[in-house]
């Protein structure tokens, strides 16, 4: 029996099959990898909570920090949606499917599932950083667990609406009665009959109530600026206000040293902060 | 020696290798004219076509000899000849102080070649190619300076 | 535990006889003072130097090492076996940062199998400091000049012979080795390497230093971060001779497809250590990397590990090119708190 | 307190008072003894951390860049500050080379130039106390009296401790000043100029190459060398740069060849022979027999020497049709 969370040697990568790349925006420079373990026993092991992140390996370019998109509701597969930005993403954009890249996979810990049963959650994402709230949604509205969530409003925008990640199942989600979805887009197209406007102040107008709930941000440092206010303007406490952090980072396990912020490391500490563990730390991500 | 070195000179199973850096308006056209004219020309060199010999970073010379190139070629148009009037004349001064660089620290100077070839001379190609494969067979297989993955057999 | 003596003329054989079934690690005279290097010829050896320019860190953590191979997608384990090492005449200071070293190696039950497989073969045979070198201050940070923290044997040089003293049962395994070679320290001896000790300890003058983590962290925005990022060059050198500094780079290097994925020793002072894909740097500035490394020794780490990153080597002092001097800084660091 | 260091200090705080300049860049005292830290200073209450003795060894040009560069984070206006330096020969040409590569601005620079009889080498006095440390110093003329961490007192003559590029410096004086201070130094240069290079090019090459696998071998790749020298102001260095990748990280000894001819070449026509390398160097490599030897070839090729003035071009921006040739296949 293989434990994924213990491993002998934690810089070893799982090898994992591409199985699926769905190009996600017009640019194309943001795809989503679907990949399966080349080993049905590492499938078995493996488990996840969504905002957990895993250090993808392309052998002779390097490693990079990605969130898992998928949940672990999904089950035997993994779902990385990816920005070519450097040399790592760059060459995994030029993979094919079928092709074999590394994993190093559950890392980081996870948004507060436990602390949101019982609770109505908002989630409010921005750009292509919607990878882990994504898991994070389709955790929460998967049959088996919906019950243990109250209301569950979700907030996304893109600069465009080529720029939005997962359109198809954006409008699955807005057609459910158990999820409140409010699509946005700094700029629409000719083609684009939804709404328009900044996510904050698609958050002000939504104006979701704040007791009994979480919220969870994650979004370019630009949006989470002018998102916070009104987050706070709303009445979310600094202890239900959760946001996923990026930061280089290496070795993913709290030893190289590069991700801190304070004493807090990015890789093991989070990438999940409530605003209130934030708060206390050096501004310095 | 190395494993490699052995195995490169057990016999005459060794060939140079040589990296060839030439410029695209003169010397690429001149190695061209070569082939086309069938004048025979050794099979040991790998051309990588350039804009300009002023193009020519120095560290793309190094490079080649730290990936295990046994000899590297750098040809231009001659003085005068430049398709961007001097950049051929920026780049001597440079390879004048590279090659002087290189034999200091220990880099046999049979391994670096300069030389200019217009693109009306295929026949000159082919023999200072020639004379550069014999200048670097003349001190064997490199062994200096090139990276090696111990770990990797 | 095991005290001996072992007469001075004797330490070559003592050391031609430890190294036989162990790779030996010994300081040895250099053209800058000395060095730790890996010892064949135990005549090479040489107690007198102080401070190594260079920490023995790389004993245990190399400034690189190979993680992996990889052929194509395939990923090829390395074996990790390391031989059995003594690391011998490491001054108090540095055998320290190899405890506090082994913390970070396994914190929160992540164990770091490159560095431990090879930390679990290493003695450690401490030499004690009888005059304090020209950047010293390990009393101030905890440590002491005859301290025990990280050593399996600690030794004290009484002039013509060397007293040791085990104190691990490793350590006394390894004095036990050689048992023909030394005798049973005497009262008398004990009684020198007490009176050493005192002396040792009264010539370290001690200096201020931050304590109160909250004033530190109030420190963060102060004004010296300012000055001394503008004297901080940037490079990696007070790290690198640092024996607590750990962090690392991971790089791939290959050739056709087939390569290495590699670890390799880094510094918080570069600029492009924190460097995002995106461009963005959250510690944009040198003064933002200058109080990078001071804060992560002596606020971050005693608040994970409950103790300073810093054993009072004076290493980064002595070799800044830029002319910083850590001391200095703690004290101004001290000095704040107080005030604030 | 020497004479140059009192007149120093006059002239800095009148430059200071009367607006003439924002800030100074000198020299100051550390705890350590024969050493100085880099002193930025902005107010004439503050000249009297200023020293000038023999121990100013670093090159100041090199913390001139980071004055000109807008702060970060800063918005609307910003005028770069005026800017005082005190220049040896050598900093004064590392300036001149760093204005005509546009990292400073002439307009914005005060110089004050002062004449050098040379510095001291604290690897030097080193070697001189061997495994011993250095508990405290004093220069005392030409001679410096040290203490070692042994309690034992020694004389050493400065002479013994100068650094290298001291010995052979062609250019005691500021090539560029607006004021020079103190007299000009008398002494001309002890070793005769390239006397290191021109010996170790009679070796053989197997005995180069040796060398310089042993020299290199001690290399830990802190970029000390790279960071110190006022020539090295690239935001990305090429050793760093991943796309492509030049060279890998490690001290993997290739890389490490990779590395330092790299750097050694982007100097070409360029170094100053300061020796702030050799002066960083927390290993005690001799870069300079580096450096020395692409000098002395600018010198034998070009007839040029690095930043002697303004208007001249440096030797690798500038040809002439006839230059040497001869090291060419077939000419």
């Amino acid at each position: 029996m293989v434990n994924m969370n213990q491993t002998t040697n934690p810089y070893m990568p799982y090898p994992v099959r591409i199985d699926r790349i769905t190009i996600e925006n017009e640019a194309r420079d943001l795809k989503t990898f679907k990949v399966v373990f080349l080993d049905p026993e590492h499938t078995k092991a493996f488990h996840h909570m969504p905002g957990q992140f895993a250090e993808l390996s392309m052998f002779g370019k390097g490693e990079c920090p990605i969130g898992i998109a998928s949940s672990p509701t999904e089950e035997g597969f993994l779902l990385f949606t990816v920005k070519k930005t450097g040399v790592v993403t760059g060459e995994l954009h030029n993979l094919t499917e079928g092709r074999v890249i590394g994993v190093r996979a559950p890392l980081g810990k996870s948004y507060p599932i436990d602390r949101m049963k019982g609770k109505n959650v908002v989630i409010v994402g921005g750009g292509f950083a919607f990878t882990t709230l994504r898991a994070l949604t389709k955790y929460m509205i998967e049959a088996g667990n919906r019950a243990d969530y109250g209301e569950i409003t979700v907030i996304y925008g893109a600069r465009s609406p080529g720029e939005l990640l997962y359109k198809e199942e954006l409008k699955e989600w807005e057609a459910r009665d158990d999820l409140k979805t409010y699509i946005t887009v700094d700029k629409g197209d000719e083609n684009w009959k939804g709404r328009e406007g900044f996510v904050p102040a698609v958050l002000e107008e939504v104006a979701p109530s704040s007791k009994d709930a979480l919220i969870a941000v994650c979004g370019p440092p630009i949006m989470i600026k002018f998102t916070l206010p009104v987050i706070k303007k709303l009445g979310f406490a600094p202890s239900d206000t959760i946001l996923s952090l990026e930061m280089r980072m290496k070795c993913g396990i709290g030893k190289c040293g590069r991700c801190n912020i304070g004493s807090k490391y990015v890789c093991k500490d989070g990438p999940v902060f409530t605003l209130e563990e934030l708060d206390v730390l050096p501004n310095e991500y | 020696m190395t494993k490699e070195t052995n195995e490169k000179m057990s016999g005459n199973g060794w060939e140079p290798r040589i990296v060839a850096f030439l410029c695209n308006w003169c010397s690429y056209a001149g190695a061209d004219l070569a082939g086309v004219s069938r004048i025979q020309y050794p099979p040991n060199v790998r051309v990588i076509r350039v804009p300009c010999s002023g193009r020519i970073n120095p560290l793309f010379i190094v490079k080649a000899l730290q990936a295990g190139a046994d000899g590297v070629l750098v040809s231009g148009c001659h003085p005068g000849d430049c398709h961007y009037i001097s950049g051929n004349l920026y780049a001597r001064r440079k390879f004048a102080l590279l090659k002087s660089l290189l034999e200091y620290v220990g880099i046999e100077p049979q391994r670096v070649h300069f030389s200019w070839v217009s693109a009306a001379e295929g026949a000159r190609f082919a023999e200072i190619l020639g004379k550069v494969i014999d200048s670097v067979r003349s001190v064997g297989p490199a062994n200096r300076m090139i990276k090696r993955f111990k770990e990797v057999a | 535990m095991l005290e001996i003596t072992l007469d001075k003329s004797k330490v070559q054989e003592f050391l031609r006889l430890l190294g036989q079934n162990r790779r030996l690690f010994a300081p040895v005279k250099d053209r800058m003072g000395t060095t730790f290097s890996e010892v064949v010829d135990p005549s090479l050896v040489c107690l007198d130097g102080l401070n190594t320019n260079l920490s023995p860190k790389e004993v245990v953590f190399p400034q690189w090492e190979t993680l992996y191979t990889f052929e194509e997608d395939q990923a090829n384990e390395v074996k990790l076996v390391a031989q059995e090492t003594l690391l011998f005449g490491a001054r108090p200071c540095d055998a320290r940062a190899l405890e506090l070293l082994d913390r970070v190696f396994t914190w929160e039950r992540i164990d770091d199998p490159y560095y431990l497989h090879r930390r679990e073969k290493t003695c450690v045979v401490a030499l004690a400091c009888n005059t304090p070198g020209e950047a010293c201050f390990c009393s101030s940070v905890g440590g002491s000049p005859v301290g025990e923290v990280g050593a399996d044997v600690l030794a004290f040089d009484l002039g013509e012979q060397l007293y040791l003293r085990a104190l691990t049962e490793r350590g006394e395994a390894l004095l036990n080795e050689a048992s023909a070679l030394t005798e049973k320290a005497t009262e008398e001896d004990k009684r020198a390497v007490q009176q050493a000790a005192a002396e040792a300890e009264k010539q370290l003058q001690p200096i201020p230093i931050p304590k109160d983590l909250a004033a530190l962290k109030e420190s963060f925005d102060a004004e010296i971060w300012e000055n001394l990022g503008q004297k901080c060059l940037g490079c990696g050198t007070c790290a690198y001779v640092c024996p607590t500094c750990h962090c690392f780079d991971i790089t791939d290097e290959t050739k056709k497809g087939v390569g290495r994925r590699v670890r390799s020793w880094d510094s918080c002072a570069f600029s492009l250590f924190t460097l995002h894909g995106s461009g963005h740097n959250p510690r944009i500035t040198q003064a933002a990397r200058y109080r990078q490394r001071v804060l992560h020794k002596f606020l971050y780490c005693p608040e994970n590990f409950g103790e300073a990153f810093c054993v009072g080597c004076g290493r980064c002092i002595t070799n800044c090119p830029a002319g910083l001097d850590l001391r200095a800084v703690l004290e101004r660091l001290a000095s704040l708190a107080k005030v604030g | 307190m020497n004479q140059v260091e009192e007149t120093l200090r006059q002239e800095v705080a009148k430059l200071l008072e009367d607006g003439t300049i924002d800030v100074f860049v000198g020299h100051e005292a550390v705890s350590l003894p024969l050493r100085t830290s880099p002193c930025f200073v902005r107010s004439p209450k503050e000249v009297d951390r200023l020293v000038w003795d023999r121990i100013c060894t670093r090159n100041l040009a090199t913390y001139l860049p980071q004055l000109f560069k807008r702060p970060v984070g800063l918005k609307g206006e910003w005028t770069p500050p005026k800017v005082g330096v005190v220049a040896k020969g050598c900093d004064s040409r590392s300036i001149v080379g760093l204005i005509k590569e546009k990292q400073i601005p002439r307009d914005r620079l005060f110089i004050i130039g002062v004449g050098c009889e040379g510095m001291i080498d604290r690897h030097s006095v080193g070697r001189v106390l061997g495994v011993v440390g250095l508990a405290d110093a004093k220069v005392d003329g030409n001679s410096v009296q040290v203490i070692g961490t042994d309690g034992r007192e020694k004389r050493i003559d400065i002479a013994d401790v100068l650094a290298a590029s001291c010995r052979e410096c062609q250019h005691r004086e500021a090539v560029l000043s607006n004021l020079t201070v103190g007299e000009a130094p008398s002494s001309a240069p002890e070793v005769s100029h390239y006397a290191n290079v021109a010996g170790f090019e009679l070796k053989s090459s197997q005995e180069r190459w040796e060398h310089w696998v042993e020299e290199l071998s001690r290399c830990i790749r802190c970029y000390a060398c790279r960071q110190a020298c006022p020539n090295c102001y690239c935001e990305e260095c090429f050793a760093e740069e991943t796309a492509p990748q030049w060279l890998g990280v490690t001290t993997d000894l290739s890389d490490v060849f990779v590395f330092h001819l790299g750097r050694a070449f982007h100097q070409a026509g360029r170094c100053v022979d300061c020796g702030a390398c050799v002066a960083a160097c927390p290993q005690g490599i001799d870069l300079r027999l580096l450096n020395q030897k692409i000098n002395k070839d600018v010198e034998e090729l070009f007839e040029a020497q690095a930043s002697l003035s303004l208007e001249e071009a440096e030797a690798l921006s500038s040809f002439r049709m006839e230059d040497d040739q001869s090291f060419m296949t077939e000419p």
